[in-house]
């Protein structure tokens, strides 16, 4: 009972804070067609929290702002989701991907080069997949061929989210072909900067750029900047990739919850009265509800699993898979309802999440929580065969 | 994943291994399928002899003072044995007296204790001293010994009718559904005790309590018939290897397992509202049901085309799960009424953004 | 054109032959509890076809009322189903299956013995499948050594239409073991009198018992009765399972389009009168009344294409989907509108199509198209491969 | 599957070709969304080249006498080729002037069978001689020369308005879809002639006419989507073998063939109906723009989600093909709206048994 008394004095404090500190314009800073307004949002935004506290609660007790529990940083992802601030879009990666891979698998000089400047804005981003390795990563094929006391790598990166603003990257490459694919993966922190790198925003259906394309052609990256031994990489790749422990679908989750009213203003915005709504609408609004408040209730359980330790293989996969349907189904509601106006209204916001209020917008974006991080398909395939345990394909 | 109950004192998880003991020893899910019939008066005594129906009545009478959440594994274990019986009106009605001190509430909250008195609940428009009236489908109303009515005219106090009095008619009524028993009951001129609960009070709970209840049966019951569907696609065999290797199969059964958990997260979460009291209880009983039966229909329903040929015998199981399914959908009130009642109220929290 | 005015000539004579013949009470006789009822009531109905000369249109011209074109069998199933004519249940694998393989690949004596005898009452079923040979009907194991001039047939049979009346049946056996599966099948007429056989009915999730299995120990049955040669029974059996030519598909949608207004019976039977209905119900019927008009013209396009020699691959697949999953939306529609009503309805009525006002009891049923015949599942394989041209998968 | 087509003297498999020739060769469906525009100005002065407007007007006018059925293979290619330009309006506008025998009818017949004038349509209230409005969202209502104006006053005659006269302006609207191009036209005290035929007689058959017109370019552009999908799945690899070879994705696909081949099936069923005006030719019309529409929706949703990342690029071409399918879905007249116009007469057909 001390923790949940810890949890509710941070988040009394927190709302304090945020009362204060979320800028009041940022929605209008973020517009779609000012990348400038976007990245300067973000960085006041990064400098306040880190000043508040609340940018690193994940990390390590010896840093400002560290040492929180994982309840303790899902309450502020709620906190922060429930006051509309701006996502941490910009400083995700860097907050997470890198400063946990760098804290559970780096070098100390790693670590003191890369964490005090993450914490005053140093931007990284994720050299993972290809473009022939996208739900198969382990087939990645970008060479890395050592030559004294550097690594030379050529090959192609994409879905790198904001790369094109990126200082860092952290990357897989390919040092070893002769065993299983797995195997002979290779952890490199790439500076941005270096000769040979060229990363190429990628506009979306949306018209947002919000991932890029890497080019890499004969770049000199340093042996100290590897993470972890030569061709065991992947398994470095793993504790990158679960570094945020589900906190992204707390925050997301509860984003949606609270723009339910925004599908009544949808369905009202053609000057329908609320108890007037057709009663088709009115149920489909019902359902939506209830599939959002069971989400929450999925989500809860799922960290509170994970806080006693007690998490089941294909749990996140569930509610991935729950959550990359709801957000289809909300916004397309929300196009259905909105009509003609949704057509008209090609302006979006930046780092709003799924619910920016623009259903077309939201509509097309809610396919990037069905395709990226393992597709529904990838996902429906380890509920079937890891938690309902169905035989195995046998691949070719 | 399973809740955390720290609501109680008794653990749920023994709760439900003592109920699947009981529901394997006492279920045959078969019996009403073939000469039987689905009379579960015989496990209700057992029930009642295990003292189920002790487990929510407040302890200063004698009950166990469990919250609501000591009874969900209860249910979801009725559900997944596809038992013949009902608790669920009994345990509801206890809801309700509970808050009642009038002495026919008295009189019957005794019964209730010591295990004697099954209760059926009823809506009825407006009650007067005797009624003459026909139900023409109650669950569980052979094995009752009371009617608890609530009637809709919300200031009116409600009524309990003893079924043992001259009267009184109950009629089995045979449905697709032959896991549950039901009864047309006929009252004639009989006569009708009034609490001092009003039908304003007492209906929201009932409601919500049998909407739970409903929740948990048909959760037990779609898990059950998932993983044995999923077994039998894994020994089922065709073109030379089990049909549960095929990926359409395997992403459906995929897709069905999502949405039962996404309903059990939530029959958890609306169980522990219910059991608090707290914040939209009753909008989430209702919400829980729906996402439960949706679930349950979906589940059942593919399940028969995931079986083939087989699935679609008498002889095989399956059929048993979508006919419970189909009932369970509207046994107590179609989905689309249920989302018709609660819609103001929950387009109401939604634009407060709660 | 001529085509044309003799297919309208049918019409005409066939409406007033309908009207004086169609029995008024079959619905009555042939109600689910009263099997002889609905032996007496079919068998009555048959003399009348053959004597009317409505039985035969596909067999060949030196029979009475045969030698009819396919537009002329389509009119006659077409005007069969509008006049709410009782369906030919227990003798259409006689009149189809049986008499079609006998006309293109029996013997003389063959035909000779069994073609009046069909026209007088003479029922027949189908011994294809088996409890492992379902979807993949060439997998089945049934052994039949042939003992001079007998073969010895041990084995069992499933899903054999109302074989529990046969006397008759279209047998499938393996002779050979040693090649692909397609060989070493072959296709025998077993009289069902001969011992050893037994045949059980199977009671269905409806409570219907439309279905027989048939176990066979140690069965002789004459070298006489063998069609086609040994080991090439596959090819036989192609001619049996396509002697239907999409008939049963035209009667079948028909009625399903000519029962509509029981969709709308049962939406108004809890007193609403039609234009109170929600809105949403009245949106559902459009839905199902316009996929009913895209079906009875898909299938109008078929039986043309047919007409023309102009089928494709897999247009029988993808008609075959379309009716399957419409005939459980309408029927799950009519369920969900008749409520409790339909929970307390367990009459049934034999012989009536997927449409019989039962609503629960049409629902359960509509499961029987959507497996049998080549499940949902096998029919997508076919359009995807087929249609779609899509990869095979590399079965193991 | 096709269809027979004994209403026409004109091939339709040669038309078909024609226009997939011209429609090739014109439309880059890319350039609008680069830095091109939708503007289908050049293209519709190419379609009347090629005599299309003729297809339909009455041969005593110089026209070809060609029925409906005529125009089917034009709008299906225009869908798959996602043409910019509209030819519905002006087309559906020639159906109802040929029965239109005012001066005003005339002098716009003459300018249509010569190919200079082109037609927007919209419906409106009452029309006075003079109109003073603004219409927020005319597909093609840049490339026009007069509108059409229909009033919903039955009895009321319907109106011409010369596009190039004072008091006129077009300003293009920009919407999600760039495969189409939109206008705003504001009318300031613009004249307004009168033709003999009321909204009564015209508002179906334009509506028809339009509805057809819609169902045929969203299963042109439907089974366009489709089949690129398809052959990207073809190539696709990913565990080393294509994508398409996967049996969750296949049996998807083999579902949306189902849904397209029955909507095309009632689309040449209801156009054959409007050639003749035969039978429920109006409601015919809306269900098979009902039933296409939403294949094309399916299918194009489904097309993103099964190209995975590359779907989700502006580069890729799957997204053009959803943006326009979203449009077609509401653009006249969302589809609950047209379920609710024609309900009552379906379910009144229902019941007569036809």
């Amino acid at each position: 009972m001390r923790e949940d008394r810890k949890v509710t004095d941070l988040r009394v404090e927190l709302r304090a804070w945020l009362a204060e500190n979320v800028p009041k314009d940022w929605r209008t800073q973020q517009a779609g067609d000012n990348i400038e307004g976007f990245l300067a949002s973000q960085r006041e935004w990064l400098s306040r929290l880190v000043k508040g506290g609340y940018a690193t609660p994940h990390w390590a007790p010896e840093w400002p702002g560290g040492g929180r529990s994982l309840a303790e940083q899902v309450a502020i992802f709620e906190e922060i989701a429930r006051a509309d601030a701006p996502r941490m879009s910009l400083f995700f990666v860097s907050l997470y991907h890198a400063a946990m891979t760098l804290m559970e698998c780096g070098t100390p000089e790693q670590r003191a080069r890369h964490l005090p400047a993450i914490l005053k804005g140093e931007i990284w981003c994720q050299g993972f997949s290809e473009p022939n390795a996208g739900s198969d990563l382990a087939s990645l094929r970008t060479r890395a061929e050592r030559k004294g006391d550097r690594y030379i790598v050529s090959g192609q990166k994409i879905w790198s989210t904001l790369g094109q603003f990126a200082d860092q990257c952290l990357l897989l490459v390919r040092t070893d072909n002769s065993g299983p694919k797995q195997v002979g993966i290779t952890f490199l922190l790439m500076d941005m900067k270096s000769k040979g790198v060229q990363a190429r925003p990628i506009k979306q259906i949306t018209g947002d750029e919000e991932f890029a394309e890497i080019f890499l052609d004969e770049v000199e990256i340093p042996v100290e900047n590897r993470v972890g031994e030569e061709n065991e990489g992947w398994k470095v790749a793993q504790v990158t990739l679960s570094s945020e422990r589900g906190l992204t679908l707390v925050e997301l989750t509860e984003r949606l919850a609270l723009s339910l009213w925004r599908l009544v203003e949808a369905a009202t915005a053609n000057g329908h009265e609320i108890d007037r709504l057709d009663v088709e609408v009115r149920r489909r609004v019902v359902d939506i509800a209830s599939r959002i408040e069971a989400l929450r209730a999925m989500i809860a359980t799922l960290m509170a699993n994970r806080m006693a330790g007690r998490e089941a293989v294909g749990d996140a996969s569930i509610i991935k898979l729950a959550y990359a349907r709801l957000s289809r189904d909300f916004t397309a509601l929300g196009l259905r309802l909105r009509g003609m106006a949704a057509q008209r209204d090609t302006r979006y916001v930046l780092g709003a999440g799924y619910e920016t209020g623009n259903w077309m917008f939201d509509f097309m974006n809610s396919y990037q929580y069905n395709i990226a991080g393992g597709s529904n398909e990838i996902q429906r395939n380890i509920v079937s065969e890891r938690v309902l345990m169905m035989p195995r394909e046998k691949l070719a | 994943m399973s809740g955390v109950d720290a609501m109680n004192t008794i653990d749920q998880e023994e709760l439900r291994d003592a109920a699947r003991r009981l529901l394997t020893d006492k279920v045959d899910r078969r019996a009403p399928w073939g000469e039987g019939e689905a009379d579960g008066r015989a496990l209700v005594r057992d029930m009642v002899e295990l003292g189920w129906h002790l487990l929510t009545a407040p302890e200063e009478l004698g009950g166990l003072g469990q919250s609501f959440t000591a009874l969900a594994p209860i249910y979801e274990e009725m559900g997944r044995a596809l038992a013949p019986a009902t608790l669920a009106d009994t345990m509801a009605a206890l809801d309700v007296i509970s808050l009642d001190d009038s002495v026919a509430g008295a009189a019957l909250r005794d019964r209730l204790i010591e295990g004697s008195a099954h209760i059926v609940v009823a809506e009825c428009g407006s009650l007067g001293p005797r009624i003459d009236t026909t139900f023409p489908l109650l669950e569980g109303g052979l094995a009752a010994t009371h009617l608890l009515l609530l009637p809709t005219a919300a200031e009116e106090s409600c009524g309990i009718v003893d079924l043992g009095r001259e009267g009184v008619t109950a009629t089995p009524v045979e449905t697709w559904d032959r896991s549950r028993s039901f009864a047309e009951l006929a009252l004639h001129d009989a006569p009708c005790e009034r609490l001092q609960v009003t039908g304003g009070v007492a209906i929201p709970l009932v409601r919500a309590h049998k909407d739970l209840a409903m929740a948990w049966d048909s959760l037990g019951a779609a898990r059950r018939s998932l993983d044995e569907t999923v077994t039998y696609m894994g020994t089922r065999q065709q073109f030379g290897r089990p049909i549960g290797s095929f990926q359409a199969l395997k992403h459906r059964a995929a897709d069905h397992k999502v949405t039962l958990e996404l309903a059990r997260a939530l029959a958890v979460h609306a169980s522990q509202a219910y059991a608090l009291r707290d914040g939209a209880w009753s909008d989430l009983a209702a919400q829980a049901r729906l996402l439960a039966t949706d679930a349950f229909h979906a589940i059942t329903e593919d399940s028969v085309q995931m079986h083939g040929g087989i699935g679609f015998t008498w002889e095989f199981d399956c059929h048993l799960f979508l006919k419970r399914a189909l009932m369970s959908d509207i046994l107590n009130g179609a989905p689309e009424l249920v989302r018709d009642r609660i819609s103001s109220s929950v387009i109401a929290r939604a634009l407060r953004r709660e």
